[in-house]
């Protein structure tokens, strides 16, 4: 064992296997076929995520998540699902209302960045029923890329010394060349990438504009991967300037088209955050009854997300949003 | 505490207090908050080619608006890079970022920070924290590291809870012994009662200066351990006048750090 | 040590350290200061490149290395240089005419693809007077990953069981999660990485377009890093779109504005290789005395690059490879 | 030798042979030379959703011409992704990629090849070679590796010189327990006399097809090891009218591959 010797080695559960060979032949036989991939928010939960499935998040923060695919897993009920949580704010919170997780990697939940904490994540993970592993959101990063590598780890130099790395699922390894001491991170290859992105065409292939955060490695190491998008386009747009594609079809399985998909989030060159939304969720938090009336208003008692929408912003404010925005497309 | 000169507040002595260690053509992963006030002001005064990198990915930006997170759209304007996470990351691990701002729930003398949980018992928290994000990658990686906190007994503790980010851990040493790179470390702590830095023998956290109006005893008392205080201990700098107007009209005009306009002056 | 007990180790020399604490400490001191990098060729090469220094060059086989910088190394007779070997062909061509280095690390060197083998090249490599390790691409390619990404090591799934792993300088490890055999590759930082580039600003924001074959890394990892590049442009193209900028200007020592500077390789938006010319390369190189010549009055008996242009191709020809090029800028 | 029908060329043969093992919708990273043509035509016959990878990060490409090198513009044209080399090699250490084609100056009956040296001193060699570039790679990461190689018993030898790329290293469980993954190895080796498989149990080079006129005595006397033929041992087909067509008007007008258009009759 390449093990550090004499070493106290971390305590922290390990949820997915990093075994790159048994990911090999999953994606052996995963199909490249260019078929048209189109479907509906619930066809695509309904077929790709299953009780049980480890499950992750692209975005960051409160900045291009996918809130219809979340909606629609709390919506349907889902349980006894895992959680990779790198920087997650309101999709943790909204994955905590549905009460949907029963395992979660950690390095950044329950917290809204400079927007507090959110009292029922808080209440939920303090209730003992999520097993927890914490991370930092580079190690948990390097993790999806060690598995789009196709390693089963990667080295690193972070965690090293604190109570992040004790009750991690890391391993104190020694470089083989300087005898440095190091953190490996096994590869996290999820059953389920969720990502939204600005365009798509029909057979997958996606563009996202701005910070990619790390989506792209989230993106191969997802051994499922649904896309919302908030355009559909042509083949030819990708073809024409291949810098445009930062997920190539071949990694997609559900193209999804939604528009304001990541509403209240930001999507950068797209739309604003809308705060004033986003801050009425923590306030009927604090209470559960408001909050279950809430969920109810919101989410249960929706048939989709164009109703959230409307309900929850409206045309008028979805335009603000727009307006509200400011980096602007060349 | 501090009874603050009425022509400034004591969240704008803060930002002032932290944008004065921000040196020009240096690079700086900075996170929300008051540290990213003074980032925005240093690139508005004394540090016009400083260097802000974003976690979520973005590079040399020049801000326009102050970001209400880390990787939203107000990160990313006129950056000359639209990378990713893991790109800033590997920046850090590769010696190339000078600066990182932090913040906490707890801090002890070390420096070492907790911004997981409250409690004795990780497996039940009497409180949850939102975990590192990439506060433990960045005090692990970044040359300096510095840290903004409210200065009580509460967070200012013998032994934090939990060291979600490493200090200087156990004392001189530690750090180089848990396989983080060498000549890394706390640098800078910017409290609501002063400013404070590490002894570069025992690694403790020592005060520097004192803002204006707070007495040694104050800080003491404020202080979960045993502060140490430099010999030559001066007084945190006014913000300046031009400061001042910078940070209210361009920096945060709206008050989401500093706070509405009519309530200021409260200090 | 992480080292996999009771294997054979490879034997390969390993030229330059992948310590990353050292590393580290000379990018701290790297110069972040936005100023203007311009200057010439031979200011470049004479400030930057010391004899006995390690280089490595971007691109791949014949397209876009920067020919000006390699004969600039050659003309000023430059001795003892190491050399990181990744699918380099014109690029080893025009070193090994110089008898420029002692050592290096192999991945594809003498070949040229479908051209055959380099005749001189040969004599050089079979002279025994250069000391050489073997690596396959990816894996001198993960070496540059793993300095750009400030980790001692990478590990890999390649040259495991082959004699290319025997006369490597990489290591075999265990990884610690699933017992699986793996190759530990070094980091490699290079003294000098050398990279030709579509557009740069006046600072070293540079712009690759088309594919960047390991050049993003090789940046990363070069200590110091010259760039050659077809036109230089304002900082505002990069700022208006960040897609542009491959290479962020703090990486950068040097930019050197040289039209044509991947001549006779194949520039892609720009032109195609000039095989005529690579033709007679090969051609003369049969001949020792031939060769000489050839290289007097080619490379030594010139004083610039542009003098070269003129003399292996003209303006016609010049021409005639812009029209050649099929791939075209939207 | 093979004497072929005036019809067409040897090459033009082996590469209809190649050509016929590229399936629809799948991957598969092509080296230059009568791989990539055969690529070229299966793209435009068979296998027009064949995803042609290049080792230098061109992904998807529609081939428009006839590469000269792996990295050249020819490989980037119509392309989905523009990206790097270790993209491309890390699909295939995922395990996204079915297909390789390589070359090598060696093979032997396991399938190894040697393109780094010829001789018994690696200090010394007699004759040096461009070594791996990325065909160890490919020989260890992608599912199927095909080969093509000119047939005579200086090539095809009972013990490569150097195994630049692994094949089946020294026989059933060898790449196993070296480590490499797990069903992976040769899967075809396209020569100028047969199109040869290997034995799922012994893992040796066996013959399953003939080209038309060659007899197994021609390709026992051309091969340094003992080579095994199918028990149902095949012609293999001869190229149609159309895939001719299609080839020298359309793959390869210049003649890189096949020659110029006065030669092609001498096949």
């Amino acid at each position: 064992m390449i093990e550090l010797e004499g070493e106290i080695q971390p305590v922290g559960e390990l949820f997915q296997s990093p075994d790159a060979n048994a990911a090999r032949e999953f994606f052996r036989h995963k199909s490249r076929a260019m078929v048209d991939k189109r479907m509906s928010v619930p066809e695509a939960v309904a077929r790709f995520i299953h009780d049980g499935d480890y499950i992750a998040t692209g975005g960051f923060g409160s900045v291009r998540f996918s809130t219809a695919v979340l909606h629609e897993i709390v919506r349907t009920r889902k349980r006894n699902l895992g959680f990779s949580g790198h920087s997650t704010t309101h999709d943790f919170q909204i994955l905590a209302a549905g009460r949907v997780i029963d395992r979660c990697d950690i390095a950044y939940v329950v917290g809204l960045e400079i927007r507090g904490l959110s009292p029922n994540g808080r209440r939920f993970m303090e209730s003992g029923t999520v097993r927890t592993t914490e991370w930092s959101n580079a190690g948990l990063g390097w993790r999806y890329k060690a598995a789009a590598m196709g390693v089963p780890f990667l080295p690193a130099r972070v965690m090293l010394g604190s109570d992040t790395l004790r009750y991690s699922a890391g391993r104190l390894i020694e470089d083989p060349f300087t005898g440095q001491k190091l953190l490996a991170v096994p590869a996290l290859y999820p059953d389920v990438g969720i990502i939204h992105v600005h365009q798509a065409d029909i057979f997958g292939n996606a563009q996202i504009d701005g910070t990619s955060i790390v989506d792209l490695d989230l993106a191969k190491a997802s051994k499922r991967l649904i896309i919302t998008t908030e355009r559909i386009v042509e083949t030819e747009e990708f073809r024409r300037d291949p810098r445009k594609t930062s997920i190539p079809y071949w990694q997609v399985d559900a193209v999804c088209h939604v528009p304001f998909g990541s509403y209240p989030g930001n999507m950068p060159f797209e739309y604003f955050s809308d705060e004033r939304h986003l801050a009425e969720w923590v306030e009927v938090e604090q209470d559960e009854a408001r909050f279950a009336a809430f969920l109810e208003h919101y989410i249960y008692g929706v048939n989709n997300f164009e109703t959230y929408l409307a309900l929850a912003a409206g045309e008028q404010r979805l335009a603000e949003l727009r307006s509200l925005e400011i980096l602007k497309r060349v | 505490m501090v009874t603050a000169d009425a022509r400034y507040s004591l969240m704008e002595l803060m930002i002032c207090a932290a944008a004065r260690q921000l040196e020009d053509n240096q690079t700086a992963v900075i996170g929300t908050g008051a540290p990213l006030a003074a980032a925005m002001l240093a690139q508005k005064t004394t540090a016009p080619n400083l260097v802000i990198l974003f976690e979520a990915g973005a590079m040399a930006t020049i801000l326009e608006r102050l970001p209400i997170s880390v990787s939203g759209s107000e990160t990313q304007t006129r950056a000359l890079v639209h990378g990713s996470m893991l790109e800033v990351m590997e920046a850090c691990q590769r010696g190339l970022v000078d600066y990182t701002f932090l913040g906490g729930a707890q801090i002890d003398m070390y420096g070492n920070l907790n911004s997981t949980m409250i409690g004795s018992d990780y497996r039940h928290p009497k409180v949850r924290l939102p975990g590192s994000g990439g506060a433990n990658d960045l005090a692990s990686l970044c040359w300096k590291t510095m840290a903004t906190m409210h200065h009580d007994v509460r967070r200012f503790v013998p032994r934090v809870d939990f060291i979600t980010s490493p200090g200087y851990l156990t004392g001189p040493g530690a750090r180089e012994a848990a396989g983080l790179p060498p000549d890394t470390g706390p640098y800078k702590v910017i409290s609501t009662l002063g400013v404070m830095g590490f002894d570069p023998l025992t690694k403790r956290m020592q005060v520097e200066s004192l803002h204006p109006g707070v007495t040694r005893e104050d800080i003491a008392a404020a202080t979960g351990f045993e502060m140490l205080f430099a010999a030559a201990l001066e007084v945190t700098p006014e913000p300046t006048d031009v400061q001042l107007d910078i940070l209210r009209t361009q920096v945060d005009p709206q008050g989401m750090i500093l706070g509405k306009p009519e309530r200021r002056k409260a200090g």
